[in-house]
């Protein structure tokens, strides 16, 4: 019975969680629309609802209704997995992520290396995808992504190491529990600069969407997506975007936790770093250029990778010597 | 249907033992090739080990149609070769064809198609800004140039009418005096058009990421650029200070004064710094055209019907993508009986191999962009 | 409940791994196999090596595989499903089987194995406890931990000199 | 009206205004450019006009055989360096002895003058290509082998660049029809031409 009842409880945080987050994925891009929009001197959506408000909603029924197709040549059951294949990880981390220090699914020790684990899976929909379309562009497409995503996801998963020695645990909530006095992020400025990097680099947002880079591969691995099934690739894109930005608050901005003489619940915190953080990942991407491939690949690894080893080396250095 | 055969000729020739290079098919329908090139590239993971243009889709016989019609009715078909800066092609046949004669064309004349021209050519350099940080992928500086190139439709349209093509001269003159409203409107236009080009370079000159895309990229040396024949912005950025406006004079340009923008070193960087000062410069004499601009007539005494003596004449002006000339053969009737067009995008696009090979793929689409060209133009 | 969630990994590794030795399709017999690394998760989660899941999914699922799937790409697969599945290995395979089912009749049989013997195994108490596992690791393990390690780095100069010889050619 | 031309600064200087002195006046346009070429290939020039004396008008009529030498010996000469060519193309005159006419537009910077190349051939002959010379001749060739169906001796790549490969006939020619099917024959390829 206890069971049951523990059963049917996450079921209803998880039915919870998955609406609210698409919900607000698709609103994400309304304000990403909105945002850039204005960057760029134009208004963005302004006809459906007040202001374009509604304008996800039809994006989405558009979507939903749009005539699937999947190109004659190409891997039919690969082709249909491989968003499957994308949007399954990007949800599955919400498992352990903590919205507040009471909201979250489930909580588990080793809950920052379940996300690096899970989010790490994300590149297999996108190597399946840019291989079964058999289009070259999208081979090309796949063929970069697969070498960004593995590289950066190592840089990825060094920086947090960082923050990881100084908090003595993966527990995410403990990681936020430790930073009640002082944000990480003044502890770990590199690692912070690493991690923002990577991250951007994970989640293929300007400047650095090579894979999907339009100018050159055309969209790259989803070019020959339409309907629901791009919708999909969209989709896990802006979750990753959530994913990576709460992992980056959790681990260097103290998480829900803010300062005790602005008296706020812990999930406002959460809400206004998720949107300082999203609209600096909007902000970027309507300003900058893309980097070039191999570009890209030489500021990760000769640049990066040894700025975060000494940042390794000078925290438990620096551990070892004052605490 | 077009160059079928080409891709086989690439593909013959790379059954390797082992390794296969890749042939990808860049154009006509792709998002960055500004138009309908096709490109077809021959790759090495994702550098370019060979290319092969495939031009033509907008092929329509201008230059057989211009036999075969009278040398005013010609006018509004070279609107549609650059259609990118259709006055400065107006400029080059209307001039070309003056060549025949010894009309004295009113200085008024002469100063508004000097200034219409480098109106065309900021109209001109603002798209070519547009597309090319969009293919580097800055987006915004899209959006930002278009405002801009938008008001200089809006001048053309209150001078002439049309807004893309405008057949905005005749022949030993214009159609007729520009109204005040266009002159005032430009004078406003130039004072707000300096700080928006330091809007542009804020967001890409001194920018890492554009600088890294830019720097040492499709490089092309002065004596490479001549034998290709690249002209324009292209050789003036490899280190050759040469510009038709100042070494054959046209229309007013022999009265005006500014500089010949010029690079260095012949990449991409370079090419976008000197058409970033070309729109300086441009904004600079029509300033001068506005300040100087005499009254009087706009058109000379023209006969009815216009029938050059006999002979062949070559012209060429600085259209904003390179040399854009005419060859005219008449026979001394009313229909010329063979009409050249120089293009400029045709032949600096048949530089483009050597500029690409040994590049990578992203390269590639950056290279296009710097080249400048215009498919109406290039097949014309 | 265990009980059956271990039924299911392990019924899902077995006909995975069946299936993945069976295709074709080289890119369908690589994606099985990462499926197969999921349900081998699956089992050190119900052993409470949770960090041990997590570490199969991070680097086999994650990363080396992606790697495979990389190189198999650029490999004709029409081709190679078209190529000879039997390749006169089956000496090798043979001997390998024999040797295989060696260990795991000893292992059934309940041939002890000294050296494990030894060690206090206290992973399980405290689950997914990485400082515990660090502990090992740099104590009692040390110096097969250096080995392995001055091993992997040989391997992967030694990789980048025969790539570089390859380009320089 | 302005009556002075704005001095040109030195950065600004295009290329140096030569010519179009009082010297100019005695000896028409061309001859210095003529003495380059007959002193190193006499005989070579077959003729000589300009266009009511444009200076830049300046023609010469080469034989095909000569052609290339000229135009290398053109191109290298310090008293004429023409490094670009501006424009190659071609001119039909169906009644003419030599109906075609091959036309180089040659520039140069140095001196900014300009000079016309002329090659006069019969239907079906071959010209020697100038590709080697300068590499812009390559496409500009190509074209003229495609509107004019003129071939083109050692051209590296001599195909069709504007029209479909398999187009049936050269539109520039005069004797072209402009309208009805004439022939503008183009057949759809067959599979085995695409390759495929």
């Amino acid at each position: 019975m206890d069971m049951a009842l523990e059963i049917a409880v996450a079921a209803i945080k998880i039915f919870i969680v998955l609406n609210v987050v698409q919900l607000v994925v698709a609103y994400t891009i309304y304000v990403e629309r909105k945002v850039i929009a204005h960057a760029q001197m134009r208004l963005g959506p302004m006809r459906v609802g007040w202001h374009g408000l509604l304008q996800p909603i039809a994006d989405g029924l558009k979507l939903f209704l749009k005539e699937d197709i999947i190109p004659d040549k190409a891997d039919r059951i690969v082709f249909v997995l491989a968003p499957v294949m994308v949007l399954v990880p990007a949800f599955v981390v919400y498992a352990v992520l903590p919205f507040s220090a009471t909201f979250y699914i489930t909580q588990i020790n080793i809950g920052l290396f379940f996300i690096l684990a899970i989010s790490s899976l994300g590149v297999f929909g996108i190597v399946m995808a840019g291989w079964a379309s058999n289009s070259k562009y999208s081979l090309l497409g796949a063929l970069r992504s697969a070498a960004q995503m593995l590289s950066y996801e190592i840089f990825l998963g060094f920086s947090v190491i960082g923050p990881l020695m100084l908090a003595g645990s993966m527990n995410l909530q403990e990681i936020v529990h430790a930073q009640s006095d002082v944000w990480f992020v003044f502890y770990q400025p590199i690692a912070f600069i690493v991690f923002f990097i990577a991250a951007m680099a994970e989640t293929n947002r300007a400047p650095f969407d090579l894979p999907e880079a339009e100018t050159e591969l055309v969209a790259g691995f989803h070019t020959e997506y339409s309907g629901m099934k791009f919708a999909f690739f969209f989709l896990a894109e802006y979750a990753n975007m959530f994913v990576v930005s709460t992992v980056g608050i959790v681990l260097f901005f103290g998480g829900w936790e803010g300062p005790d003489f602005i008296p706020l619940p812990g999930f406002v915190w959460y809400v206004l770093k998720l949107s300082v953080f999203m609209f600096v990942f909007i902000w970027l991407r309507a300003t900058l250029p893309r980097y070039r491939y191999d570009q890209l690949m030489r500021v990760g690894w000769k640049f990066m990778f040894p700025l975060v080893m000494l940042n390794i080396f000078l925290t438990g250095f620096l551990k070892y010597l004052f605490l | 249907m077009v160059g079928v055969a080409n891709v086989s000729r690439i593909e013959q020739q790379s059954t390797v033992h082992g390794t296969e290079e890749l042939v990808i098919n860049m154009g006509p329908q792709h998002p960055s090739t500004h138009g309908v090139l096709r490109v077809i590239l021959k790759l090495d993971g994702e550098t370019v080990n060979d290319l092969d243009c495939d031009i033509g889709y907008l092929h329509r016989g201008t230059e057989k149609i211009g036999e075969n019609i009278t040398y005013t009715m010609f006018i509004p078909y070279t609107d549609r070769l650059d259609y990118i800066a259709a006055p400065s092609n107006n400029l080059a046949w209307v001039t070309a064809v003056e060549k025949f004669f010894d009309w004295e064309i009113p200085m008024r004349a002469q100063y508004i198609r000097s200034m219409v021209g480098e109106l065309s050519r900021i109209a001109s350099h603002l798209l070519w800004l547009a597309t090319h940080a969009l293919d580097i992928g800055a987006m915004t500086v899209f959006l930002w140039c278009f405002r801009e190139r938008e008001m200089v439709l809006d001048l053309f349209e209150t001078a002439f009418g049309g807004r893309l093509t405008v057949n905005a001269f005749r022949l030993g003159g214009l159609h007729e005096d520009v109204p005040d409203k266009f002159l005032q409107l430009t004078q406003e236009f130039i004072d707000i058009f300096p700080s928006r080009i330091d809007d542009y370079e804020t967001l890409l000159t001194n920018n890492r990421i554009w600088l890294q895309r830019t720097r040492d990229v499709g490089i092309i040396s002065a004596e490479d650029a001549m034998d290709l024949g690249l002209t324009g912005p292209i050789i003036r950025g490899s280190g050759v200070s040469w510009d038709l406006r100042r070494a054959k004079p046209y229309a007013a340009y022999p009265y005006l004064d500014f500089v010949v923008p010029v690079g260095e070193n012949g990449d991409i960087y370079d090419r976008y710094l000197v058409r970033i000062e070309e729109l300086r410069q441009s904004t600079r004499i029509i300033q001068q055209c506005l300040e100087q601009l005499p009254g009087g007539p706009v058109t000379c005494k023209t006969p009815r019907t216009i029938k050059p003596p006999e002979g062949e004449i070559y012209h060429s002006i600085e259209n904003p993508k390179g040399e854009f000339g005419f060859y005219i053969v008449s026979d001394g009737t009313t229909t010329p009986y063979r009409v050249r067009i120089r293009p400029p995008s045709f032949i600096n696009l048949g530089g483009l191999k050597k500029l690409c090979v040994g590049q990578l793929v992203a390269d590639v689409v950056a290279i296009i962009g710097s080249i400048d060209i215009v498919l109406g133009e290039c097949d014309r | 409940m265990e009980l059956y969630f271990f039924y299911m990994f392990s019924g899902g590794m077995i006909i995975t791994s069946l299936l993945m030795i069976t295709r074709a399709n080289v890119i369908h017999a690589a994606l099985l196999l990462v499926l197969t690394f999921f349900f081998l998760a699956g089992i050190f989660v119900l052993a409470g090596a949770e960090f041990l899941a997590a570490v199969q999914i991070l680097l086999y699922a994650g990363g080396i595989m992606v790697l495979y799937l990389f190189s198999i790409m650029l490999m004709n697969v029409e081709v190679a499903v078209r190529m000879r599945q039997w390749h006169r290995q089956g000496v090798v395979v043979f001997v390998a089987a024999v040797l295989l089912g060696l260990e795991i009749w000893a292992v059934l049989k309940g041939v002890e194995f000294p050296a494990a013997k030894q060690w206090e195994w206290s992973l399980g108490a405290t689950p997914g406890n990485v400082e515990a596992l660090g502990a090992v690791l740099y104590t009692k393990f040390l110096f097969p931990f250096e080995v392995a390690s001055i091993l992997l780095l040989a391997a992967m100069i030694g990789a980048i000199v025969l790539a570089k010889r390859t380009i320089e050619r | 009206m302005p009556d002075e031309v704005v001095e040109n600064s030195e950065e600004t200087n295009g290329a140096p205004d030569s010519g179009e002195t009082a010297e100019e006046v005695k000896t028409p346009p061309g001859e210095d450019l003529k003495e380059v070429v007959e002193s190193a290939f006499p005989g070579a020039v077959l003729e000589q006009s300009a266009y009511e004396d444009h200076e830049d008008e300046t023609t010469f009529v080469l034989g095909v055989d000569s052609l290339v030498a000229v135009a290398t010996h053109l191109r290298d000469h310090g008293d004429s360096l023409f490094k670009l060519l501006t424009d190659l193309t071609a001119a039909h005159y169906p009644e003419a002895e030599n109906p075609f006419e091959m036309l180089y537009h040659l520039y140069s910077i140095e001196h900014n003058r300009r000079l016309r190349l002329k090659v006069r051939i019969k239907e079906g002959q071959a010209v020697p290509t100038v590709s080697g010379i300068w590499t812009s001749a390559d496409w500009m060739e190509r074209e003229v082998y495609d509107l004019f169906g003129i071939e083109f001796e050692d051209h590296p790549d001599l195909r069709r660049i504007l029209l479909p490969d398999n187009w049936g006939s050269h539109p520039m020619r005069k004797d072209y029809p402009l309208e009805g099917r004439g022939e503008r024959i183009y057949t759809k390829p067959t599979r085995k031409e695409i390759g495929d």
